[in-house]
């Protein structure tokens, strides 16, 4: 039941999102040597944002998938981070 | 009963049981912030008691081991069998570095006396006790899913071996794959929250 | 229906109830009427063919935006008469309330300890709230309040003001372990004039013991008002702790440090009961029951409560 | 349907595989085998929970110690909670009549993934047993209620851990269902079955299957931080170590919140299935239905703060909570006047699951609106912990999924078991518990307004009236249950034979497989072209058997 054909994913484009995967990491260690205040947090999640949005496109394929995986992913992240903002109308206003 | 083979469907299975750990270690990222919110100081102080180096170097291994899986599916799936072993091999042996590089850094904690319960942090106060709580919890389960990870990587070698994964039917080689990637997807939150914002 | 309502706060609670709950009922009864209407007009017998609708949208937005205009209707009513009892005044009699299992004690400003609540009618009453051990939620119904008393919570404050003398009661209504149902005790509330001349006798106060005072009853007084007996009887059954009920001189089997052995009932075995309970464990009870009393009952109000354990023996 | 030239395959009850007897079972990947499997276990430990249950409330006919003491009372609660909740009312609907129906009503052969299916049963098992454990092992029986509330949890001397863990371990069986069903709602549907054309059963099995997925690995975390808590004193609730006791509150009904709408939601299903077939009429509103299905589901997720109104939240949550608490009553009430609407207009056939179908409608609206009295926040200030709760929740989820899983097991009973049941003790027994269950928990809620606190073993004197009418309505109603259960139960072994494929004259796939279903369901997967619960061709005349 094969019915999709696979979609192979060249050795180039992985060992290039290697590469920026590494600088990424390299920019987030720099980054958080400076001191930035309250938005080295902010810094820091955007670069790792990155990253799993790289690793989530080209090495777990959804860039390749049918439509629903990455519509699956991103209803996700947000039901995650719903939970994470309504738990923090406590938090906040304590 | 006729045999059912759904590889789309299978793959389909993975990614919820990935959504499962997604927030799972959600949950743990809650807490964390709940309690990084309470106490920012201390968590920017005890931060700074981790090994940002040993960190960095964990951060890379599980990055290449990503990048060794992704590769073993592409060989696979372009019948080289015996490149998709060899980068299997890599991966396992990636995995069981990254656990002893842990075990060093776990260790080197325990013997500074920084460790759920023990005195010294008692001392330190309740920033420092719940960040140490939370890096040994949350670096904890992820340690025992590298665990699980390198028991599926054998069992898909030996599979290999055997032929039942070949290039046409090679849905647990790339399910174990996505499994992979999420260790490494929830490593790359771990490492900046506990290594690097200070 | 409710319990006497007491406080300024019930009759914004009761508006909530009755706009709520009479729609509730509307709907309930019209709804149930329908029901059994369409039972007997369109039982098979009397309606063999039946009609094929599909649905209705006009009906379907109508049936969506009518309740969601009730409920918002329910949503504000509930909000208002709660706003009130978030707004905490800070002028007021400030009065913690400790909270720790199985009974409630109450610490007033000069620091006077009791077991009941006693307030002032027509004065705002600020309540700190204070538990030791676990969770435990200081509710008072006649006045339609509670408010959890959350270990290690800074903060946690709670208010009301009453508006009728009498005695009420006090509930802890989140689950605390075995006597839950047991952790009660009375609000007393009094006009003004009668409170504060009970505030200003300072006779109940332990440090000033008259010459000619039974030491034993008010030994007593103590055991009570720290909610000893809540664990421990008077009667000789077994609670959670032993029972006070004449040992007092005896020799008792203990557990210290993990082994067994003989002492006295003695005034320094139960000052250390008190400070340190889980120094030694009687025989055939559990360690980690009690909390040290330690900054809770002081030195004078030991030596009474010895007293009055020595006078149960007779 | 079958071509009776064909050679038939033998019916799932007697279907030889390689094992006999009962490892033909308890191994069996057959879905509908599995669906027994849950059904037998569910019962069994209905059975003990509803003796629990019943003891309590014997314990509160006088105010004092009438027949146990706080410790026996405490275990016994928390014992009834866990075993009501995580082993019955959780996996319940989906994991019976969900593995049971789901693959025949979209015209599948199997689940999607028929090993991992009878793995999630094992695994049920043996969080059962962990449960169990805890009863007899240790410092005694755990005494937190079911909901494990940090700091007392970790506090209390008896055997929490094997509770939390084996809870822990349930979980996993739910998310193993949770992804069963939702690949196998997505991959194996049959030909020509669009997704609006699918039945509403398997709708709300796919809404709770993704709370399933979604919700269940957060008390799966909270659970293990519990046993952190208590083994290592990791110090994440524990005041004394710097942590909140709240967000113990949080992190809990943040599962324990979509939990109510994993036992609802299939109820819902289950009760749109019946009205229709009974009224012999399209379901009134069917995209109305699914569309507040899926927001329940969705909105369901955010309103777990309802719990704790009094918990020593901030002004700010409490408001929000509110306020979303109350947007999800509007899907709730789209669907009660759904299936009010069906029955208007149909030609109404009485039978014993329609009964069970209209009472559950009566409770579910007692629970829903007085829901909205807890959801309100001055009023819940009062009610919260209270008795009031205790009767909501009874009504919501013993009123709405019982009633609805009685209304289930007797309206594909024919189905499942090739033989039926007496009808006229299945109304006797119905009538009996409708009336039991009212006065059961009526009174309740009379007691949570005058201010009695849940969770108590013994009470002031100003509440023993209600008390003893609630007492007596427990009686009534497990006489009702035994009635209920014992015709179902010699029905099952020796209630007259059946065959006939449409007993009911549904409209819905079920209905067009042999009665028991064959081993794989159908020989040929059939096509599905036409929306279920189409009517138009019903006569008005009768089959003769029915």
């Amino acid at each position: 039941m094969s019915e999709e054909k696979t979609h192979i994913v060249p050795y180039k484009t992985q060992i290039v999102v290697l590469i920026v995967l590494l600088i990424l990491t390299a920019l987030s260690v720099a980054v958080t040597q400076l001191e930035f205040g309250s938005y080295n947090t902010l810094v820091a999640m955007l670069l790792a944002g990155a990253k799993s949005v790289l690793v989530l496109a080209f090495f777990m394929h959804l860039k390749y998938e049918k439509k629903l995986f990455p519509v699956m992913v991103a209803a996700v992240m947000v039901i995650f981070l719903l939970v994470l903002f309504v738990t923090f109308f406590d938090y906040s206003y304590r | 009963m006729t045999i059912h083979r759904d590889d789309l469907g299978d793959k389909f299975g993975m990614w919820l049981f990935i959504f499962t750990e997604l927030l799972l270690f959600g949950m743990l990222f809650v807490v964390y912030a709940v309690y990084r919110s309470m106490h920012p100081e201390a968590f920017r102080i005890a931060a700074e008691e981790l090994d940002v180096a040993l960190g960095t170097i964990n951060t890379v291994l599980l990055l290449i081991s990503s990048l060794t899986v992704a590769m073993s599916i592409t060989a696979i799936q372009k019948g080289n069998k015996q490149r998709a072993l060899q980068l299997l091999g890599v991966t396992l042996l990636i995995a069981i570095i990254f656990l002893v590089n842990k075990y060093f850094e776990w260790g080197a904690k325990f013997e500074y006396g920084f460790y759920p319960g023990s005195e010294v942090l008692q001392e330190l106060g309740f920033g420092t006790i719940l960040f140490f709580g939370l890096y040994f919890f949350m670096t904890g389960i992820h340690a025992l899913h590298i665990l699980i990870g390198i028991g599926l990587f054998i069992y898909v070698i030996v599979q290999m071996k055997n032929d039942k994964i070949h290039q046409t039917d090679y849905v647990w080689l790339e399910n174990t794959g996505l499994y992979w990637h999420l260790v490494d997807l929830i490593w790359i939150f771990l490492f900046p929250l506990f290594y690097l914002i200070h | 229906m409710y319990p006497l309502g007491a406080s300024t706060f019930v009759p914004g609670v009761e508006n909530a109830f009755v706009f709520i709950l009479g729609i509730a009922f509307f709907f309930l009864i019209g709804i149930t009427a329908v029901i059994i209407y369409f039972l007997f007009k369109y039982n098979k017998k009397r309606h063999p063919k039946p009609a094929h609708i599909e649905g209705n949208n006009t009906l379907e937005v109508i049936w969506t935006v009518i309740p969601l205009l009730l409920v918002m209707g329910m949503f504000y009513y509930g909000y208002v008469a709660w706003i009130p009892m978030k707004r905490i005044p800070d002028e007021g009699i400030h009065i913690t309330a400790n909270a720790r299992m199985w009974s409630f004690s109450f610490t007033y400003e000069d620091g006077r300890v009791t077991d009941k609540l006693y307030v002032p009618k027509d004065t705002a009453i600020i309540l700190n709230l204070n538990a030791r051990d676990v969770l435990h939620s200081l509710y008072i119904p006649a006045f339609r309040v509670k408010e959890d008393m959350v270990p290690g919570l800074t903060d946690n404050r709670m208010w009301f003001q009453a508006n009728n003398t009498g005695t009420f009661t006090i509930f802890c209504a989140e689950y605390c372990g075995l006597q839950h149902a047991l952790m009660y005790t009375d609000l007393v509330v009094m006009e003004p004039e009668e409170f504060w001349e009970w505030y200003a006798d300072t006779t109940a106060l332990a440090p000033v013991i008259p010459e000619d005072a039974n030491l034993a009853l008010l030994g007593r007084q103590v055991v009570e008002s720290k909610g000893c007996i809540a664990c421990h009887s008077l009667d000789g059954t077994v609670v959670i702790g032993p029972s006070f009920l004449g040992k007092f001189g005896d020799p008792v089997r203990v557990i210290t440090a993990g082994e067994e052995r003989e002492i006295l009932y003695d005034e320094e075995y139960v000052r250390r009961s008190i400070y340190d309970p889980d120094y030694d464990i009687t025989v055939g009870f559990r360690p980690g029951q009690m909390l040290s009393y330690e900054g809770e009952v002081s030195e004078e109000e030991v030596s009474l409560i010895i007293e009055f354990l020595r006078s149960l023996n007779e | 349907m079958t071509d009776n030239t064909r050679q038939k395959q033998p019916s799932f009850l007697e279907y030889q595989g390689r094992y006999k007897g009962i490892l033909g079972w308890i191994l069996s990947t057959d879905h509908k085998r599995i669906g027994l499997l849950y059904l037998y276990t569910m019962l069994f430990f209905f059975s003990v929970a509803a003796i629990l249950g019943i003891l309590m409330k014997t314990q509160l006919l006088a105010p004092g110690e009438t027949i146990m003491g706080p410790q026996t009372y405490n275990s016994f609660f928390t014992l009834h909670g866990i075993i009501m909740i995580f082993i019955i009312v959780v996996p319940g609907l989906p994991a019976v009549f969900g593995n049971f129906f789901l693959p025949i009503m979209i015209g599948a052969k199997d689940v999607a993934f028929p090993r991992l299916n009878l793995l999630s049963w094992w695994v049920y098992i043996i969080g059962i047993l962990i449960v169990l454990t805890s009863q007899f092992t240790g410092g005694g029986p755990p005494d937190t209620g079911w909901t494990f509330y940090a700091p007392y949890s970790f506090q209390t001397p008896t055997n929490v851990l094997p509770a939390v863990f084996g809870a822990f371990v349930m979980g996993f069986s739910s998310i193993l269902t949770g992804i069963n069903f939702v690949v196998t709602i997505h991959r194996l549907r049959a030909p020509g079955m669009s997704w609006l054309k699918m039945p509403l059963f398997p709708w709300t099995l796919y809404g709770t299957a993704w709370i399933q997925i979604l919700a269940t690995p957060v008390i799966g975390i909270t659970l293990l931080l519990i046993v952190a808590e208590r083994m290592l004193g990791i110090g994440f609730f524990d005041p004394a170590l710097g942590g909140d006791p709240i967000l113990y509150q949080h992190l809990f009904w943040i599962y324990s919140h979509p939990a109510v709408y994993i036992m609802i939601l299939p109820a819902m299903g289950v009760i749109s299935e019946i009205i229709p077939v009974f009224s012999k009429k399209s379901i009134f509103g069917y995209r109305a239905i699914v569309l507040s299905t899926m927001a329940i589901a969705f909105v369901g997720y955010f309103v777990w703060g309802h719990h704790m109104f009094t918990s020593g939240m901030s002004g700010r949550a409490l408001f929000t909570f509110s306020f979303l608490t109350f947007l999800v009553a509007i899907p709730s009430a789209i669907k009660v006047f759904n299936w009010v609407a069906t029955m208007h207009k149909g030609s109404l056939h009485l039978h014993t699951p329609f009964f069970w179908a209209v009472s559950f409608l009566f409770v579910f609206m007692v629970g829903g609106l007085t829901g909205l009295v807890l959801g309100a926040l001055a009023t819940n200030v009062h009610l919260h912990d209270t008795h009031f709760v205790v009767a909501h929740f009874h009504f919501i989820v013993f009123g709405g999924t019982g009633f609805a899983f009685m209304g289930a097991i007797h309206y594909w009973f024919p189905k499942m078991f090739g033989r039926m049941y007496d009808a006229k003790w299945a109304n006797l027994g119905w009538g009996i518990f409708f009336i039991g269950f009212l006065s059961l928990y009526l009174p309740m809620f009379y007691l949570g307004m005058m201010g009695m606190p849940r969770r108590y073993y013994d009470y002031l004197p100003e509440f023993h009236g209600p008390n003893i009418l609630s007492s007596l309505g427990a009686w009534v109603m497990i006489s009702g249950i035994l009635i209920i259960f014992a015709n179902l139960i010699r029905s099952a072994r020796s209630g007259p034979r059946t065959s006939e494929k449409n007993p009911w004259g549904g409209k819905t796939l079920e209905w067009q497989v042999d009665t028991p279903p064959t081993l794989e369901n159908y020989d040929e997967i059939p096509r599905v072209d036409e929306t279920p619960y189409d009517y138009r061709d019903y006569t008005g005349i009768d089959n003769p058997n029915n």
